[in-house]
């Protein structure tokens, strides 16, 4: 298959899907949901097709498609795959095939879901397929629209409330990450090529460059763009509210998808365009990565709702993304970056952690739902002695959670002590503050363990309905506890992917640097 | 010399053939209006719905304006010289790209309104011929104003437009709303017209000439250095600021806004519709036309001027886009809402027409770089426009076929309509996000490429950078209001012993959907480059004019 | 009798008329206050040898528009409402913005120096200094031309200005029709960069020049009848252009080119047709609105 | 004509222009400030008329202010069926009184 059908076809094949659903009877919820459910399955294989076609040991784009589509504007249908975007691919449409066998709970206005649960997901595919920024704007955007209609119409009872301010959030970093386009678009002699601006950023373009100050500033609205996105403190407010009110799988695909784009953008878009941004942010960087992962894990401490205990553990895992792309320190005298391999390490490692999360805060988010939907309340304290009444449900369950607390063996553990080593090397206080979140994590997780799980006696109303799990609810719960423990085993199966791809990016990134430095000591001389 | 021989030289004259050729699409408004007034002299209106002769006329109109639109870009493969603009009747219109890509834009909404008209039954069968006959007037008004060469079209164009829309929003005259919105419109409308033309008067006085094209020139020569110091400077700004006064008043830009919510609340929803798109259209084109009259030339104060009038006008803009946007919150009714989110796009389009005037007066000149940067934000300018039709009109006839459902326009009343009447449901999502401006919507697109200028602009002038951080502020603010009304449509659910709501498909439904899938296609698919290519043309085409 | 103060009582009665007009208390006064406003405008047109104007001034505005307008005063008379009164804060609020506006206007349109507007788009704002070392040279050269002369030229001050490759006067001469008529002897374009920059010679804005004098510049520089002389005879009689204007002709921009019309002086043949169209289609408005809902009596 | 020149013409033209901006404001009944319009416009119509005498604007001038008349007088009739309209419904032509549309 050719790269154009077959990246076209990954990309939209969910959203013929959603206009195919048109035509069926409204009261044919069963045959939709299959439909659906196969369409996901159809895009899921079509990414495994993609990662067969694609060849680890290149560093470069793979795959690549790029076709004029405004040409006064410069803007391509340009995609292409890379290690980087190559594994949360592989994620994406694992976690939406995933999440669409639990879309079974969901009774209500079931087409209107299903369309916008499978546009939502060509959104997302087309963000990490895109290569030009244009284009790659337009799919930010677009996930927009369904989230906010699948959180509204079928969330909880604060649901209108928490659908605008995700909404918000979410516009507001865009129209920042917009201005940041139109900077670089006027400042790059019109171009959208994230390429090309990659290249100009680091210095390798004759002819244009972006100077300090627009890196500095473009960075910084790029990254406040994909910090709320991330959700990185203080603009992870929505991200509470958007997950305790959304229905099960959007949970799902909120905190094992929508939180890694943007973690995507700032490896993708925010650090290789403006390196010198970047670097000149660094510090603060870490020290909001740092700052997420203890008020994260302190604030799940503090939850007495199961789903926003869960919630905030994103907070603090998402912490650790940042906390490692950014472990950036340079000899300030020529700029080179001090022990490479280390933050190479530490890129590594958020990566890695983006897909940890990705399984085990799905899989937390389902096994919450999973609860709920017998119970019909998710306040901690009201729970306990699940293990006797749902013992296949409880043995997953802690299995999961112990993922997302970074046991090792399980693949939490991987990408956290990545981040905590590649930190020690930029700054040992914030290495030992990161670390001292892994315990914070232990803390609160096996503090839920134990109110939910063990203890004497179910405490809460509706004991009589609690069922064991059926076969599809098993179905998902295992899938992802085995991913959990085979991407904790052999971490190797995603590192080979992503490896050549994150050499080159570092080395570029650090070259980069150099050359815009030097290019601003030159001036200031 | 009697009045024989004076027929004859202007029948032997070739150019008013020429001329009248050129200006077939107005003739052929012109002429349905006589012919709707003859066919009721023989009581004809009472066998032949009255639709028919504008539905006719407009769609023969705008294939003969489509046609010499392709004609006239079939004719220049890329950059257009200067000089291919032509002049229909002696200089007092221009035949350009802009008059004819304006005229398929009108004509193609007059087609399309009435459509909706014939679709919702107002007018009914009785009132046919007298708003019909309104409608095509109006229309022909507007057609001028985007074609007018000349202030005397500038004004004339303009009470064309203006005096049959007074009578057009006071349509339902049994309405209490409605009489009283069309009289507050006629009483603020009427002054802004004796504004404009005091000013018209001074910039004849001062020039000594009508003629727009030689505007800039004779200004060059009469400007005196030393800015507001010189009483010809101050008498140019205050007669230009007279003559926008008027515009403002068409665009409803802020603060000369305050008859649009009363007059679109006060009309049916399609004269709403109808108004809101065409007339800002019209007023657009008319605005870039007058503002690149006074640009060119030589002039070091002429510039500076004309620098302090962009400047202006895209602060103006951006208090129009807030106004518009914050006063949105607190309405109840649909149809009032829609008119503060009208003055808010006006408000962005001009931040498009600010950009063009800064960057044409920039410090280095008109050259062939500030030209080209032009005809990005008039053609930013245009995408906007043509993707503002689809949307607004959408929504307008979105609010027209509920009304003639649930009798009510109240925002309250549309609780839970999107699961009633799914399709329209699914239709306002596409026009109100839109609106906002979001991807995939051609919302997006037209307020990327404004935006985008108004980046480029900010170069010459810092003022221009703020007023785009203002714009984007601004997409925040709106996302609220036009939530508000889907979250009343899709997140409630419909009470009991509400009025349900039936849409049928056919006609209803269908035309919806023809209005509302373009903001799809211009959004999304390779059709954006199609459009973005004729607007480029029309802009370039027009700058290149600029001496 | 004295143009002069014919004028200054026609244009007192229009003022008072409209101050009037806007002091009065009660609508039908206003109405008839109007009449006397617009009929001493009526009397300005005629003053200005604009007779057809003046009549048509009388005709359809006196006679048919303020009578339309005090049809709709007693149409629309109800007792208390016929009598408006303005507070007295109102008043005085008004007055003071109008105060302010008349200020504005003052401080702008009466202050131009309209005659040096005129010969600046003429091309004799600035001159060549070859021009106008000619013209001081002149034979038979009076003092007091000589004076003018003097004082409403002065060196021009932006000398890099004059030596810009396409002066300020250039396109406007170009342009300009009646001072096309003069080319031979008007400064070219051509001569300003040919002479030092610092020597050309443009108007003085400080002096402000009378309609003789700015008539004498033109004389003294060559451009009698091209530019000073009023561009409508001052004996009225506008009735014949003003019909052939509207049938799209313009024997008064030049007599030569009645039958093959210079493509660009306008003609209103079209507006004078298109504004027949509007006329219908505001008749047919104004007739829907005012008249009352008929009910069609169906036969079955 | 000593001393009579285009400046004193325009000043009547501002004078009818400024005494009808200040009608408009002030005036609550509609047709008061109908007639207000009148003025403002007849202000432009003397400095049409003054500047076609006294500058090279010629004949357009009186031209442009001859269609000016006839284009009030359309606006006068349609204002006018409006403003009747306005009356059946409200029994009133008190511009403020309209208060219906707020907000």
């Amino acid at each position: 298959m050719d790269p154009l059908t077959l990246l076209t076809a990954i990309i939209f094949l969910p959203a013929a899907g959603a206009l195919a659903l048109v035509a069926f009877d409204r009261k044919a919820e069963e045959t939709m949901r299959y439909f659906a459910l196969a369409i996901t399955a159809a895009t899921f294989m079509l990414t495994l097709f993609l990662w067969r076609e694609f060849d680890s040991a290149k560093s470069e784009m793979q795959l690549v498609v790029n076709l004029p589509w405004i040409r006064q504007w410069n803007v391509n249908y340009y995609l292409g795959v890379d290690g980087i975007s190559m594994p949360l691919i592989l994620l994406t449409s694992l976690i939406c095939l995933l999440s669409m066998m639990a879309s079974w709970s969901i009774k209500k206005q079931v087409q209107g879901y299903l369309m916008l649960f499978l546009i939502l997901e060509t959104g997302i595919l087309g963000v990490f397929l895109s290569l030009d920024f244009f284009l790659f704007y337009v799919f930010w955007e677009v996930m927009l629209l369904p989230m906010y209609f699948l959180i509204g119409i079928w969330g909880g009872p604060r649901k209108e409330y928490a659908a605008i301010k995700f909404f918000l959030y979410t516009l507001a970093g865009g129209v920042l990450m917009l201005i940041a386009l139109l900077m670089f678009y006027f400042n790059s002699g019109r171009s959208f090529d994230l390429l090309h601006l990659a290249a100009i950023g680091q210095g390798k373009v004759e002819g244009f460059a972006f100077n300090p100050t627009v890196q500095i500033i473009a960075f910084i609205l790029l990254f406040i763009g994909f910090a709320i996105k991330l959700p990185a403190f203080p603009v992870h407010t929505w991200l509470p509210d958007a997950h305790v009110e959304a229905p099960t799988p959007i949970s799902m695909i909120l905190a094992g998808i929508l939180l890694k784009l943007g973690g995507y953008g700032i490896i993708r878009i925010a650090f290789p365009l403006c390196p010198f941004g970047a670097q000149y942010a660094a510090y603060a960087l870490v020290l909001i990565g740092a700052v997420s992962i203890i008020y994260g894990a302190f604030a799940a401490m503090a939850q007495t709702d199961f789903k926003r205990l869960v919630a905030y553990s994103s907070v603090s895992h998402m912490g650790y993304v940042l906390l490692g792309m950014a472990v950036w320190k340079i000899n300030e005298a020529n700029g080179a970056a001090v022990g490479r391999d280390y933050w190479l390490m530490g890129m590594n490692g958020a990566m890695f952690q983006m897909l940890a999360h990705g399984i085990s805060s799905a899989g937390m988010f389902f096994m919450v739902g999973v609860i709920y939907d017998r119970v019909h309340h998710r306040d901690l304290n009201k729970f306990g002695g699940l293990m006797q009444l749902m013992p296949d449900y409880s043995g997953l369950a802690v299995g999961i959670f112990f993922a997302g607390l970074g046991l090792p063996g399980l693949c939490g553990f991987i990408g956290e002590i990545f981040v905590v080593l590649s930190t020690w090397n930029y700054s040992k206080t914030l290495a030992i503050v990161a670390a001292s979140g892994v315990i914070l994590t232990a803390g609160y997780i096996l503090w839920t363990i134990q109110r939910v799980y063990l203890g004497p006696e179910y405490k809460g109303p509706h004991a009589e309905d609690i069922t064991p799990m059926n076969g599809r609810e098993k179905a998902i719960a295992w899938t992802l506890l085995i991913f959990a423990i085979v991407l904790g085993v052999y971490p190797e199966m995603m590192f080979k992917v992503m490896r050549s791809s994150m050499d080159a990016l570092i080395v570029s990134l650090d070259a980069g640097y150099q050359a815009v430095s030097a290019a601003v000591e030159t001036a200031q001389k | 010399m009697n009045f024989e021989s004076i027929l004859t030289g202007v029948m032997n004259d070739a150019s008013w053939g020429r001329s009248l050729g050129l200006f077939a699409p107005e003739l052929i408004l012109c002429v349905s209006i006589v012919a709707l007034l003859l066919l009721r002299l023989v009581n004809a209106d009472r066998w032949l719905p009255s639709y028919l002769i504008p539905l006719f006329a407009s769609l023969t109109a705008l294939g003969i304006a489509v046609y010499s639109f392709f004609q006239m870009h079939g004719a220049i493969e890329g950059i257009p010289t200067p000089g291919t603009t032509q002049t229909m009747f002696t200089g007092l219109l221009a035949y350009d790209s802009l008059t004819l890509f304006l005229r398929v834009f009108l004509l193609g909404f007059l087609a399309l309104v009435v459509t909706l008209t014939m679709l919702s039954g107002i007018p009914d069968a009785e009132d046919g011929p007298d708003f019909y006959t309104l409608l095509l007037g109006s229309t022909i008004g507007m057609m001028l104003m985007s074609s007018a060469n000349h202030l005397l079209i500038l004004f004339l164009g303009i009470e064309m437009t203006s005096v049959p829309s007074y009578a057009m929003v006071g349509f339902l005259k049994g309405r209490r709303v409605s009489s009283e919105a069309a009289f507050k419109y006629v009483v603020y409308g009427a002054g802004a017209a004796g504004v404009m033309l005091y000013g018209i008067s001074l910039l004849g006085g001062l020039t000594g000439t009508l003629e727009m094209p030689v505007l800039a020139s004779r200004l060059s020569a009469l400007l005196g250095p030393g800015g507001m110091n010189d009483p010809t400077s101050r008498t140019v700004a205050l007669a230009a600021m007279m003559v926008l006064v008027g515009l403002a008043f068409k665009l409803s830009v802020f603060p000369f806004h305050f008859w649009c919510p009363d007059a679109f609340e006060g009309a049916a929803a399609e004269v709403g519709g109808y108004l809101s798109v065409a007339s800002k259209g019209a007023a657009f084109a008319l605005l870039v036309r007058f503002l690149l009259a006074f640009t060119g030339g030589t002039s070091v104060d002429l510039t500076s001027l004309n620098l302090a009038l962009g400047v202006g006008l895209g602060v103006v803009a951006a208090a129009t886009a807030t106004f518009g946007n914050l006063a949105a919150y607190s309405q109840t009714n649909v149809k009032r809402l829609l008119a503060y989110s009208t003055i808010a796009h006006a408000g962005y389009m001009l931040m498009g027409v600010a950009a063009m005037v800064v960057l044409l007066n920039g410090p280095g000149g008109v050259d062939a770089a500030a030209k080209g940067e032009a005809a990005t934000c008039i053609e930013g300018l245009l995408y906007y426009l043509a993707v503002y039709l689809f949307m607004n009109l959408g929504a307008f006839a979105i609010v027209a076929f509920i009304r003639n459902e649930i009798y009510s326009e109240e925002i309250s009343d549309y609780a839970g309509l999107g699961r009633q009447v799914p399709l329209l449901g699914a239709c306002m999502m596409i026009c109100l996000f839109s609106l906002i401006g979001l991807p995939p919507f051609g919302g997006f697109v037209g307020k990327f490429m404004i935006f985008a200028s108004l980046f480029q602009a900010g170069k010459i002038h810092m003022a221009m950078w703020v007023i785009l951080v203002i714009g984007t502020l601004n997409t925040i603010f709106s996302l609220f209001y036009y939530l508000r009304v889907l979250k009343v449509m899709f997140l409630e659910s419909r009470p009991e012993g509400a009025r349900r709501a039936r849409v049928s498909f056919m006609p209803s439904g269908a035309f919806v959907l023809l209005v509302t899938l373009p903001l799809l296609l211009l959004g999304a698919s390779p059709l954006v480059n199609s459009m973005s290519d004729a607007a480029t043309r029309v802009a370039s085409m027009l700058v290149a004019a600029v001496r | 009798m004295n143009g002069a103060a014919l004028f200054w009582f026609f244009a007192a009665v229009t003022c008072a008329g409209a101050v009037a007009v806007v002091v009065s208390q009660n609508v039908v006064r206003m109405a008839v206050w109007l009449i006397v406003a617009l009929g001493g405008a009526a009397g300005l047109f005629f003053q200005l040898s604009a007779d057809f104007v003046g009549a048509t001034q009388l005709l359809i505005y006196v006679g048919g528009t303020i009578v339309l307008l005090i049809f709709g005063v007693m149409l629309t008379a109800s007792g208390p409402y016929l009598r408006i009164k303005t507070s007295p804060g109102e008043g005085f609020l008004a007055a003071g913005v109008g105060l302010l506006f008349v200020l504005v206007l003052m401080s702008t349109v009466l202050t131009i120096d309209w005659n040096a507007g005129r010969l600046k788009l003429a091309g004799l704002g600035k001159v060549s200094a070859d021009a106008y070392e000619t013209a001081l040279h002149k034979e038979g050269l009076s003092e007091s031309d000589r004076t003018l002369l003097e004082q409403a030229y002065q060196p021009s001050a932006k000398a890099d200005h004059a030596a810009e490759p396409a002066p300020k006067s250039g396109p406007a001469v170009a342009e300009n029709p009646e001072a096309a008529d003069s080319h031979g002897s008007a400064p070219k374009p051509g001569d300003v960069h040919s002479v030092p920059a610092a020597l050309a010679y443009e108007l003085n804005p400080g002096r402000r020049l009378t309609s003789a004098e700015a008539a004498r510049l033109a004389a003294l520089f060559g451009q009698e009848k091209a530019v000073v002389a009023s561009a409508m005879p001052a004996q009225g009689d506008t009735i014949r252009p003003l019909g052939l204007a509207l049938a799209g002709l313009r024997p008064d921009r030049d007599l030569n080119k009645v039958h093959a019309k210079a493509a660009t002086t306008p003609g209103y043949l079209l507006p004078f047709e298109i504004v027949s169209v509007h006329l219908l289609v505001v008749l047919i408005g104004a007739a829907y609105l005012a008249r009352t809902k008929r009910r069609r009596v169906e036969a079955s | 004509m000593a001393g009579v020149d285009l400046t004193a013409y325009l000043l009547v033209g501002a004078v009818l222009f400024v005494c009808g901006i200040v009608c408009m404001a002030t005036k609550r009944n509609g047709i008061g400030v109908l007639m207000g319009v009148e003025l403002v416009l007849n202000g432009a119509n003397v400095n049409f008329v003054a500047f076609s005498r006294y500058t090279s604007l010629g004949l357009d001038g009186q031209m442009m202010s001859l269609f000016v008349i006839v284009l009030a007088a359309a606006e006068a009739a349609i204002a006018l069926a409006i403003a009747l309209n306005f009356y059946n419904n409200h029994q009133t032509i008190d511009v403020d009184r309209g208060s219906e549309l707020q907000g």
